[in-house]
């Protein structure tokens, strides 16, 4: 190896390592690269578990989320979940324990891929939206016992249980074949087990999980609570490029994060490869 | 009275002033963005018993003190602990310029790192010194302050902010650390119990953990309980 | 006269205060909780009234520097720009809370816009600006000069690699193994690392805290030691 | 319109600290300080107004007098006569806030985290998995790391004492466990910092004239401005 160009590059003036990111993060923002991404297993898991889905189950949808849970990663979560969802011959009922999510449902239903998968349901017969459950783990536990008198109140816009026609077969807790849960905080995943899962052993669920929630959340997947989770933000973009709904957009934020942490990555490695090359030209410090 | 186990960080805060002194250059010190008002009021107060210290070198050795300040209500303080320090060492000229050392920058986080920053690229401080409450801007100050060629200590005890320290100042103070400097550092009997107190309570803390392990292993969920409420 | 420049009065007082607001927090008593809550508030006045007086501290500083200014160095014409702007800005803030009558200036379109364009984008820029020092920081500080270091160093690699969008396809059939360690070190030495840290940092700040209720530390009242 | 260069404009000038200090730095410097300042004064200044004085004015509440006369008291620090009757309200602010940091240390940060440790269990056993072996390790190590951390903090042992020695030694454990810790909270916080960088950038992104002639424009002028300030010794 060449000494003297380790030793240039150890006294390399910083903003060269400044103007190469401007470069490595800029050109992905200009044009897509569509840069390799890895798929990580759980994402598989979870769209294996959706895509096995049998006909006419009833599946419950918790948008269990904070509005700056939304606008980070929970939202392309939820949006992505909701396309798949609807693509599948099953009933569905959206509902949240969080009182800031109830606003949010609506809002996924807004999105392109989301219409275009539910264009052919019928509200009532294929999905309901019984929206704001108060009461938070109290309320889960009701809704699991009973789901008609928590629910006196109707869906959320007030329409009676009895005049939806696919809630007729939705008694309790018993009822529901999978659980899917986008979620914040608490309540969420650990209240679901507790009040849903207890009662109804069988009852599949899968998670939703922000980026610094999923080591406490990859717990539950190992013990075989959660059937699988999508990891933060990572596993919004690797959902959506498995069911082929990424935007653009969505591909060159994700380039360019690949790229960043590449960057990063590589003056790590550089800088110490120069350290070790010069130090052996140098007395060994303690 | 009790030997203290030894710090570098601390001991090599004179050595800094002392270099800094040697290359002409100026002394930066600051107490972070915490103020007195909030749960980070300890490690304010923590960061102002190092300014006294750090004053108290700069008069001995004849360095140029900055002190930039996020809260404006920190100034008089910082203001007068420097014009003390002065004048204890005798240099009642400098101490009646105590006001110019203390730089008021501004109570918003990121214009007060801008300005910061301004200092440290201008100024060339020769020792920066960072004891107190940082958030977001500790990296920055960290890095500039590299560039600046200054030696660095920092200490903080918001966890999120020590890998930084830790990575990238020449001397890093964890935690805890921060509020035995004080102590550590006046060499007086007195204060050093109050480093032994601080033991004590760890000892209080390490005992109660033990006791409750096994209290339940051992099936008694009273002692946690009464930890909880 | 000198009786009251002592520091006791001072003392005194905080340790009134902080006992009164720490007995409220452990004990339910309505009286202590009351007092609390007034002394927060009123806290409040006081530090809002210290920002204001930021302008005047801004100001003497910057005169001082247009006061001084060499020949040949032109940034004290940015000392002028800068008291000209914080006056003005403030005063039209301040038309903004009594025009409006609320205790929002940005009821004033003029002086939201100003926010919104020149602060906030400064505020992003400035945050922003750390994915740099981060940069520069990984390059020259995370070196592995000793056992230590290299620790620091590996397990920082392995949770940015396991962050990145593209992370484990580097790793291929044992993706699902570097994952767990990731997790692994999240989990127990990430946890426990921080969970010692906060404790220990807990007991020095309460011993702080005790040093000055009972007056020994006073640095906060200008004591130099 | 003007909002979006102006949005460029000083956050390039921002940016550009990290190429040579600038005209440009230093207006976004001045421009930024005062802005910033400004407006937190003005929002004090509401919230004084509002609280404290207007209560007193339509006389709801006259007690709100004292904190006022407190605060003022801050004036005298600017006197040299009378400075010290700065004092009182920095006395108010501390009592506050120590009283409100050693209550929130003692629930949230001292007892919360003992507690949390103490709630391991030392065997793990999953009613449908049966026992687990990992996680009890896991448990165990939690523990031994959560101790050898604290131990390395104890400072007045003594370095010959036996108790200093077996602290020291188990410190050791401290630092290794503290190690990785940086490491990992330095890795984890890459993605959040970069996200927001990465935000900016399509910000400026979205007209690429001004964010192009900005950029060459401040470059250039730092460039000479550079030049000519070596020049002169």
């Amino acid at each position: 190896m060449n000494m003297s160009f380790w030793k240039k590059l150890e006294a390399v003036d910083v903003r060269l390592i400044f103007l190469v990111i401007w470069i490595a993060v800029g050109i992905p923002l200009l044009t897509p690269l569509y840069l390799p991404l890895s798929i990580s297993p759980d994402t598989v898991k979870y769209q294996a578990a959706i895509d096995a889905l049998p006909a006419d189950v009833v599946v419950v949808f918790g948008m269990d989320v904070s509005p700056a849970g939304y606008g980070g990663e929970l939202g392309p979560q939820a949006r992505a979940t909701a396309t798949h969802l609807f693509r599948k011959p099953v009933k569905l009922i959206f509902l949240t324990f969080w009182e800031t999510g109830a606003p949010l449902i609506e809002d996924v239903w807004k999105n392109k891929f989301v219409v275009d998968a539910m264009k052919d349901k019928k509200y009532g017969v294929d999905y309901v939206n019984l929206g704001w459950i108060p009461g938070t783990e109290t309320g889960m536990a009701s809704f699991a016992t009973d789901v008609w008198k928590t629910l006196e109140k109707g869906d959320y816009k007030g329409t009676k249980l009895a005049d939806l026609p696919m809630m007729a077969k939705v008694k309790t807790i018993s009822d529901i074949y999978m659980l899917v849960c986008i979620e914040t905080g608490t309540p969420g995943g650990p209240e679901y087990l507790r009040q849903w899962q207890a009662r109804n052993p069988q009852m599949k669920m899968l998670v939703g999980s922000l980026g610094v929630s999923v080591p406490a959340n990859i717990a539950y997947v190992a013990a075989g609570q959660y059937i699988s989770i999508l990891r933060g933000g990572r596993g919004a973009t690797e959902y959506q490029r498995l069911l082929g709904i990424m935007t653009t957009a969505d591909v060159m934020g994700s380039d360019a994060m690949t790229m960043s942490h590449v960057i990063v990555l590589v003056f790590l490695i550089v800088g110490n490869l120069g350290y070790f090359a010069t130090r052996k030209a140098k007395p060994a410090k303690t | 009275m009790p030997k203290l186990r030894k710090l570098p960080g601390l001991d090599a805060v004179e050595e800094a002033v002392g270099r800094a002194t040697e290359m002409a250059r100026p002394v930066v010190i600051s107490t972070g963005i915490g103020g007195l008002t909030d749960v980070t009021a300890p490690q304010t107060i923590a960061g102002l018993s190092m300014v006294g210290y750090v004053a108290r070198l700069c008069a001995r050795y004849g360095a140029r003190l900055i002190a930039p300040a996020r809260m404006p209500y920190v100034v008089p303080v910082e203001t007068e602990i420097i014009q003390t320090a002065f004048n204890e060492e005798g240099k009642t000229e400098e101490a009646a310029r105590a006001g110019d050392m203390v730089q008021y920058l501004s109570d918003s986080q990121f214009s007060y790192t801008i300005a910061y920053l301004g200092i440290l690229r201008r100024e060339k401080p020769g020792a920066h010194i960072m004891v107190g409450g940082y958030w977001a801007e500790s990296l920055q100050l960290a890095e500039v302050g590299f560039t600046a060629g200054a030696v660095q200590i920092a200490g903080t005890a918001n966890t999120h902010q020590i890998p930084f320290f830790v990575a990238a100042c020449d001397y890093a103070l964890i935690g805890e650390e921060i509020y035995a400097a004080g102590a550590y550092l006046s060499k007086d009997p007195v204060q050093s119990g109050s480093v032994a107190g601080q033991d004590i309570g760890k000892a209080i803390a390490l005992i109660l953990m033990v006791l409750g392990i096994i209290l339940n292993a051992a099936g008694v969920t009273y002692f946690l309980q009464l930890l909880r409420s | 006269m000198s009786f009251y420049k002592r520091k006791e009065i001072p003392i005194l007082l905080t340790t009134f205060i902080a006992l009164v607001m720490i007995f409220s927090t452990f004990f339910k008593v309505k009286a202590a909780q009351d007092f609390a809550s007034t002394m927060q508030t009123w806290v409040l006045v006081i530090v809002n009234f210290t920002v204001i007086l930021g302008i005047v501290m801004i100001t003497r500083m910057h005169k001082g520097r247009i006061e001084k200014r060499k020949p040949g160095d032109n940034s004290w014409i940015f000392s002028v720009w800068l008291i000209v702007l914080v006056v003005f800005y403030f005063l039209l803030g301040v038309y903004g809370v009594e025009s409006s009558r609320s205790a929002t200036p940005t009821r004033n379109p003029a002086f939201a816009w100003v926010y919104t364009n020149i602060n906030v984008a400064l505020d992003s820029a400035m945050y922003s600006m750390l994915a740099f020092f981060i940069s520069s920081a990984a390059f020259r500080a995370f070196k592995a000069r000793t056992k230590e270091a290299a620790v620091l160093l590996l397990s920082a690699a392995v949770i940015m690699l396991y962050n990145a969008p593209a992370g484990s396809v580097i790793f291929g059939p044992l993706a699902e193994q570097f994952n767990a360690l990731s997790e692994w070190i999240l989990n127990v030495p990430n946890m426990a690392g921080f969970r010692g840290i906060l404790i220990g940092a807990a007991v020095g700040a309460i011993s702080l805290g005790i040093r000055v209720m009972t007056g020994r530390e006073r640095g906060y009242l200008g004591a130099g030691e | 319109m003007l909002g979006i260069y102006a949005y460029a404009l000083f956050a390039l000038a921002a940016y550009s600290f990290t190429y040579r200090d600038n005209v440009f730095f230093k207006l976004a410097e001045h421009t930024y300080l005062a802005v910033a300042i400004g407006y937190t004064a003005a929002v004090g200044y509401g919230y004084i107004r509002f609280t404290a004085v207007e209560p007193i004015i339509t006389g709801k509440n006259m007690l709100w007098i004292i904190p006022l006369v407190v605060g003022f008291l801050f004036v005298f620090f600017f006197s040299k006569k009378y400075f010290w009757l700065y004092r009182f309200p920095i006395a108010m602010i501390t009592g506050s806030g120590m009283g409100l940091a050693m209550s929130g240390t003692i629930s949230a940060q001292f007892l919360a985290q003992i507690t949390a440790t103490i709630g391991l269990p030392l065997v793990v056993v999953h009613p449908k998995l049966g026992f687990q072996a990992m996680d009890t390790l896991n448990n165990w190590l939690i523990i031994i790391m959560v101790i050898g951390t604290l131990a390395y903090f104890f400072f007045s042992l003594g370095p010959e004492t036996g108790l200093g020695k077996a602290t020291s030694k188990a410190g050791l454990i401290g630092r290794w466990t503290m190690m990785i810790a940086f490491g990992s909270a330095f890795g984890n916080t890459v993605m959040t910092r970069m996200n927001l960088f990465i935000g900016v950038y399509k910000n400026l992104l979205r007209d690429y004239t001004s964010f192009i002639g900005l950029a060459v424009l401040i470059l250039v002028v730092a460039t000479l401005q550079g030049r000519r300030e070596k020049k002169p010794e």
